[in-house]
């Protein structure tokens, strides 16, 4: 496969629109059987994730939303736990909802066999707090962000992600770098070639412009991203502050709940392991005069990173959740970085890749051992 | 598509094993006639059927729910069917408190020996649901 | 394993096939996936047709059969059977009833048609998530616990006890015969009581398979149909309670009169000459009937329905033993003047009629009347009493005999506490059913005879005996084990919070807790499988076998698609 | 007339002397009630054993980070306290507590509790913004006239229910004009009586003023139909339903933040609503698409099948949607309307069985057809 050359699609009216056009030929010549894709909820104050099979219903899709009401990955492995299916399924998707799409396939909660995964380059999206504020201006201003790529707007994970642009599906829409009214498909797989094949689009066009655009941007992230990890470490660090950092949560676990990586049916944090006789928290308490109740709010938010940073995609649907507006997405970014650098691993970078903790080289990590023997 | 008046609703009936199935299979035995539109589910007693099996029957697009078992009193596993009643009666209010139409949901005692009163039971409530006309919730989309 | 579904559509001789187009069937089903065969018989439930069906089973290589007929209340074990033959588990079948519930209630061939391939593809969709079910046989102890050991207790040993079955005859008082014992003479046919009485009780004493415990009551029945442990202990002496399984209990602990001291209005307690029916029995069967001065009386009254307005039932054998006290009293003082003062009389059965008409005939006065009450004067009683007119009139006897109501015995409650059975608003033992079952109970082995149920005659409760004694020979067979309830409900411990909503509405007690883990327990042997507490378990912790959700849920899935 | 607890202070401090004299003396081994963890002045449920903590104690803080109720449960859960506590809770937590007993999912042995006639409390986000200082005075204000201000959260806006039913000690809060001099706490019950007896306080004999709550109730009637009234106009059939729950992302918060919601696993999490290729291949059929995740609709009424019966109007629900459903004032007019059914009041009366458990043989003739 090919991942040097792209084609040019040129825009008709508008991206959304061409995208569409592309998905329902697509449809018609049976290449996919149905499509998860974004769209309006009828009383427009939201988005959610369709799966289509009716090309009728594309007409409201929205391929790329303002904002992540649901992480597309628990949308596709909520129909593709239980085993691939007869249909031939396309999701467009963010890239960091492919790539935890790809985390969930390493843990068996998604079924790739008859999925093809398209991203789209992302400006990132609105926190869903202000988007909900009001979803008319909302949109507006998305939609100027988006023209300028300009991430102020957007939530502060986003606005430090520098995968936004990553290949790790099957196709992906690349609108950075392109010519005035059209966009760049690129293939990252044999599928997607195939279905490039069978739409008589043809691979031949030079993407550089659009990968230097990709470089360029990531880049500044990647420094937007060490500075800001730089800065929250100073403020959450050490006991005190972390407790601070927590001293709102109110253990709803929605975090977890939201969580693309989190696939768990009972989360550890939920089950008897965390439930004590009272006698015991009584003792907990005479040994400190007082304990918050229920006590372990930063061994979940601890546990949790144990759990899944290394997975974590830093989508920040944690953070859109929280009802207490912790920075959850942002600590979580932080640790990933560090989890994930130790084992150079990226979240859903391929599927080929598997996870950290259970994989081993027999020569790594020494700087870990105790330097005296 | 067909005019409301004209279609052939789909009524999930769930029937219990002892009193209605058998009052059913009277009501057949006695060649007597009621619309095709009701599709029978034997299960042992009325008390099994989780009133969540009448919510998912309802946003799957089923035109009516019927709930039939033993006249109180005659459960034949003896009082069953008085937790179906409250747990129908729960059910309905949960329905109509959402703005539902819990006229799409109907309990019935019909006893074995009652073949008349389940044809009854068929025709009227197949009426009632042609005049409801057809379950919006069959095509929705965002359920 | 791939899945092989057979659909098999009887054609019930013109039955199905002139009201269904069962070829549009076929073409409508076939291509369902993992629907290997569909194939159509004129009659399937005939010889031919059972051959041909588990040849097909066995040659197709069918995993899971969908017979499309009949109701399943008609031919579902026929069916059944036709797997266990062919080596398929009889519980991977589903029958759609396309007869009963489709092809004879739809006038328009056309819809009919229609709904058979909704009916058909809904079993199918059924059949798919059915999992093959064992039988449980369980061992079964053949030996009966009777308590009671009146007429009803007598009647059920003799003809339960047997070489290889053993009764345990539990009586509170000190001898056998119960209440029967104090009749000279049953009302039908005015037989002697004692004759066929001492006869049955000398069978038993005869009886080396009756043990027999007079002075004795149950302290303990715990355990299930097959296996009970019983615990007697004496109610004379302080010793060890006596220990033995049974494998069924029979209640025949009879009844007891209402105390007429209740209604003051009757004088009874407080004048001499009142006594109730039993007194008068036992004053009879002493060989004379007097006064409490000696005399013998000249003229009698008899009062019938004590109480039963307030106990709101008719104790049915009132009036009849009545009418046999006149027969008493005109034999032994034939001078006698006897008037019975009635608000309805109740003579039932194909003799009664005419023993009353005899005994009217023996110039007696039958007296409708109502708010009767009783005074004194000197040593006379007056019998005072609206007639039918409501006009106030009065008698005066020297013997008034009140036929009170019939009550449970005193320790009802504490009998049916003991084996966990459930008592009716009067307080008798309540049958599992009046006429689907009326001498069970909602206990599966413990039956109830006699009055202990309600009042009744010396035949009826003699029928009784014997219906349960039949309910026992036909289930508990020595030697063999009893199948236990396949389709039982089970709960899962990882998933129930032990909020023991299941343990409330279970009607069975097949539901206990383990204080360990804090869950729920389903005992299978005693779950009947009706599935209530499935639906109560708010955690989809409880399901029930054959009838779990998926199986269900995909039936209604594919009837409504 | 009831004795009556008499204490110079205002009626958080007059607790606060309360509970420190409860512990100093070991009447009771911890206290369980809202306080400040932390210097920015952030409040949480706490457990207090030693005396001196008291004093960042807030019992009658206006927020409640999590229903008490659902914590008092998991305190107790497996078994019940050998150590005596005492437990501050508003009346909604209380009547949940009781409703998750009546599940199994907790004991009151050897637990104390302190109720108020409650005055509501704010939006958890104010806590974020950090407003509810500010607005303290305010706040206390309003109590004392017996008055509903216009920022608490809508559940408690319209909650009829703040008067307490089974707390061994009930604080006189609202409408009490002086309950910025002067605690009243009203004593119910004799093992309450007990545990205070030897304090150095004035004990008087009063009754709590009815008709004052009454007044009370009423205006909180009034603000609840309004809630009802607006929600009536939205919830006009399929469309108004999916209009409503659209924007719901299916994260569950509100089932895992419910004082009633208690299974260790939620039935909508369960194998049972899962969705593989036939299901959603004969949804497609049907509707041409479907929203995934799906079943967005099935849980809210599923949700409500479940816990209506129980529901106290608690408002957690509401106060931890993501994107703002008005999750309580639905589960509160459906959970009205179904209580009303059977005339229960969830959390009332511990040995009142839960309807959907027991039966009467003679009712409901008119529901079968």
């Amino acid at each position: 496969m090919n991942k040097s050359k792209g084609a040019v699609i040129p825009v008709k009216s508008s991206v959304n629109k061409t995208i569409i056009d592309f998905l329902e030929k697509s449809l018609d010549k049976g290449i996919f059987d149905a499509v998860i894709i974004p769209m309006k909820v009828p009383a427009g104050d939201s988005f959610a994730y369709v799966l289509v099979k009716d090309k009728s219903l594309l007409k409201d899709a929205f391929p790329l939303p303002p904002v992540m009401f649901v992480q597309g990955a628990k949308a596709v492995s909520s129909i593709t736990r239980l085993g691939e299916g007869k249909l031939k399924i396309a999701a467009i998707m963010r890239p960091c909802e492919i790539r935890a799409t790809i985390e969930l396939a390493k843990l068996g909660q998604t079924n790739l066999e008859n999925m093809t995964l398209i991203s789209m380059d992302c400006p990132g999206v609105l926190p869903t707090s202000d988007f909900l504020s009001d979803p008319e201006k909302s949109m507006k201003l998305f939609d100027t962000a988006v023209k300028n790529w300009d991430d102020k707007i957007m939530r502060p994970v986003c606005q430090i992600c520098d995968k936004s642009s990553m290949l790790s599906g099957d196709l992906h829409i690349g609108t950075l770098g392109a010519k005035k009214d059209t966009f760049f498909i690129i293939s990252n797989s044999q599928k997607g070639n195939d279905v490039l094949d069978k739409l008589g689009i043809a691979l031949k066009e030079n993407i550089d412009s659009w990968k230097a655009k990709v470089k360029n941007t990531s880049d500044k992230k990647q420094e937007k991203r060490k500075k800001a990890h730089k800065d929250l470490k100073s403020k959450i660090g050490g006991i005190e502050n972390l407790l601070d950092t927590y001293s709102l949560c109110i253990n709803c676990h929605n975090c977890m709940r939201v969580c693309p990586i989190c696939a768990c049916r009972l989360c550890y944090f939920d089950s008897d392991k965390v439930k004590h006789l009272p006698e015991d928290y009584i003792q907990r308490a005479e040994s400190k005069g007082s304990i918050r109740f229920l006590p372990d709010t930063t061994l979940f938010q601890l546990g949790r990173m144990m759990h899944m940073s290394h997975s974590c995609v830093s989508c920040g649907a944690c953070e859109d959740a929280c009802p207490v507006s912790i920075p959850v997405a942002q600590i979580f970014s932080m640790i990933a970085d560090e989890t994930q650098g130790l084992f150079d691993y990226v979240s859903g970078r391929s599927l080929d890749e598997p996870l950290p903790l259970v994989a081993y080289k027999e020569e790594e990590l020494l700087e870990m051992e105790d330097a005296n023997d | 598509m067909k005019k409301d008046e004209e279609y052939m609703p789909k009524i999930i009936a769930f029937l219990c094993n002892w009193c209605s199935y058998a009052g059913a299979d009277l009501a057949g035995t006695s060649r007597l006639k009621y619309p095709p539109s009701i599709l029978p589910i034997r299960v042992m007693c009325s008390s099994r059927v989780d009133p969540l099996f009448a919510v998912r029957a309802y946003l799957d697009g089923a035109d009516g729910v019927l709930v039939a078992g033993c006249h109180p009193g005659d459960c034949h596993y003896q009082e069953g069917n008085y937790f179906t009643r409250r747990r129908f009666a729960m059910l309905k209010k949960v329905v109509e408190g959402v703005g539902l139409e819990s006229d799409r949901l109907r309990l019935s005692w019909v006893s074995a020996s009652e073949g008349q009163k389940y044809a009854k039971v068929a025709t009227d409530f197949t009426k009632k649901i042609k005049e409801l006309g057809r379950n919006s919730a069959r095509n929705k989309i965002f359920l | 394993m791939e899945r092989k579904i057979g659909v098999y559509i009887c054609e019930c001789g013109p039955n199905i096939s002139e009201k269904v187009d069962i070829d549009k069937v076929i073409d409508e089903i076939s291509p369902i996936e993992d629907v290997a065969v569909v194939e159509k018989y004129k009659l399937l439930c005939s010889a031919d047709g059972k051959k041909f069906l588990e040849e097909q089973i066995k040659k197709q290589g069918i995993t899971h059969l969908v017979v499309a007929a009949c109701s399943p209340k008609e031919h579902e074990k026929t069916f059944m059977e036709i797997c266990i033959k062919a080596d398929l588990n009889p519980y991977l079948f589903q029958l759609a009833n396309i007869r009963e519930q489709c092809a004879w209630i739809t006038e328009d061939k056309d819809e009919a048609t229609k709904k058979t391939i909704r009916l058909i593809r809904a079993a199918i969709g059924r059949v798919r998530y059915q999992s093959p079910l064992e039988s449980k046989w369980i061992d079964s102890n053949p030996d009966v616990l009777i308590i009671g050991g009146g007429i009803a207790g007598i009647e059920a040993s003799l003809q339960l006890a047997s070489s290889n079955r053993k009764v345990y005859l539990v009586d509170k008082t000190s001898s056998l015969g119960g209440l029967i014992t104090n009749f000279e003479k049953t009302f039908h046919g005015m037989k002697s009581v004692s004759n066929f009485v001492n006869e049955k009780i000398q069978e038993i004493n005869n009886n080396d398979n009756i043990k027999v415990f007079t002075d004795s009551e149950v302290e303990e029945v715990i355990g299930f149909f097959g296996n009970f442990e019983v615990k007697l202990k004496s109610t004379v002496e302080e010793n060890e309670p006596v220990e033995f399984n049974v494998g069924a209990v029979v209640l025949a602990t009879g009844s007891t009169l209402l105390n007429p001291e209740k209604f003051p209005q009757y004088g009874y307690g407080k004048f001499d000459n009142v006594v109730t029916s039993l007194e008068f029995e036992k004053m009879n069967l002493s060989g004379e009937i007097s006064l409490k001065n000696g005399k013998i009386p000249g003229s009698v009254a008899i009062l019938h329905c004590i109480g039963r307005d307030e106990k709101g039932y008719c104790s049915e054998i009132c009036c009849m033993y009545s009418l046999k006290f006149i027969r008493y009293l005109k034999e032994k003082i034939p001078s006698v003047k006897v008037s019975n003062f009635y608000y309805d009389l109740c003579i039932p059965g194909k003799t009664d009629q005419k023993f009353y008409e005899e005994t009217k005939s023996k110039n007696v006065d039958f007296i409708r009347s109502s708010d009767v009450e009783i005074t004194e004067k000197g040593n006379q009683l007056n019998i005072n009493y609206k007639d039918e007119n409501k006009g106030k009139k009065s008698v005066q006897v020297d013997m008034a005999i009140l036929a009170p109501a019939i009550e449970p015995t005193v320790d009802a409650s504490k009998i049916a506490d003991i084996t966990g059975i459930s008592q009716d608003v009067e307080g008798f033992f309540a049958e599992e059913h009046e006429k689907i079952n009326p001498v069970s109970t909602s206990t599966e082995g413990i039956y109830i005879v006699g009055c202990a149920q309600g009042p009744k005659n010396i035949s009826n409760t003699i029928i009784q005996s014997e219906a349960a004694a039949g309910k026992i020979l036909s289930s508990l067979i020595p030697g063999r084990k009893i199948e236990a309830e396949v389709k039982t409900s089970h709960i899962s411990e990882s998933f129930c919070i032990g909020c023991k909503t299941c343990l409330t509405v279970c009607s069975y007690g097949a539901i206990t807790f383990d204080e360990e883990k804090k869950v729920s327990v389903v005992n299978e042997v005693i779950c009947r499988g009706c599935g209530n507490c499935v639906a109560a378990c708010p955690s989809g912790a409880a399901s029930i076998k054959h009838f779990k959700f998926r199986q269900i849920y995909q039936e209604l899935l594919e009837a409504v698609r | 007339m009831t004795k009556v607890l008499k204490i110079n202070k205002n009626a958080e401090k007059g607790v606060l002397e309360l509970l420190r004299f409860l512990l100093q003396n070991g009447k009771v081994n911890g206290v369980f009630t809202l306080k400040k963890i932390n210097k920015d002045g952030a409040v949480a449920y706490s457990l207090i054993t030693n005396p001196d903590e008291i004093n960042d104690a807030v019992p009658f803080y206006p927020l409640m980070p999590v229903n008490a109720g659902k914590l008092l449960s998991r305190f107790t859960l497996e078994g019940s306290t050998k150590k005596p506590v005492i437990a501050v809770v508003k009346p909604c937590e209380l009547r949940g507590f009781i409703e998750l007993i009546k599940r199994e999912q907790g004991s009151f042995e050897n637990l104390f509790i302190i109720s108020s006639t409650c005055g509501g409390v704010y939006p958890l986000e104010m806590a974020v913004n950090k407003t509810v200082e500010s607005n303290l005075s305010k706040y206390w204000d309003m109590v004392k006239k017996g008055e509903i201000s216009s920022d608490l959260r809508s559940a408690c806006k319209g909650c009829e229910e703040f008067v307490p039913y089974v707390a061994d000690f009930t604080v006189d809060l609202m409408g009490n004009n002086d309950a910025n001099k002067q605690c009243l706490i009203f004593l119910n019950t004799e093992k309450g009586e007990e545990i205070v007896k030897d304090m150095k306080v004035e004990f008087i004999e009063k009754e709590i003023d009815n008709k004052k709550l009454d007044k009370i109730r009423d205006k909180r009637k009034i603000e609840k139909k309004k809630l009802f009234d607006v929600l009536e106009t939205k919830m006009n059939g399929m469309d108004g339903l999916i209009d409503i729950f659209g924007k719901c992302i299916s994260c569950h918060g509100c089932s895992k933040v419910c004082p009633i919601c208690y299974c260790k696993l939620c039935e909508f999490e369960s194998p049972d609503v899962e969705y593989g290729p036939s299901k959603y291949e004969s949804e497609l059929r049907k509707r041409g698409g479907l929203r995934v995740p799906p079943g967005t609709i099935f849980y809210q009424i599923g949700r409500l099948t479940h816990i209506s019966i129980s529901c106290v109007g608690c408002g957690q629900c509401e106060d931890v949607c993501p994107v703002d459903i008005p999750v309580s004032t639905i589960f509160m007019k459906v959970g009205e309307s179904v209580q009303k059914m059977f005339d229960y009041v969830p959390g009332k009366d511990i040995k009142e069985a839960i309807p959907l458990v027991t039966f009467e043989k003679e009712e409901f003739a008119e529901i079968e057809e």
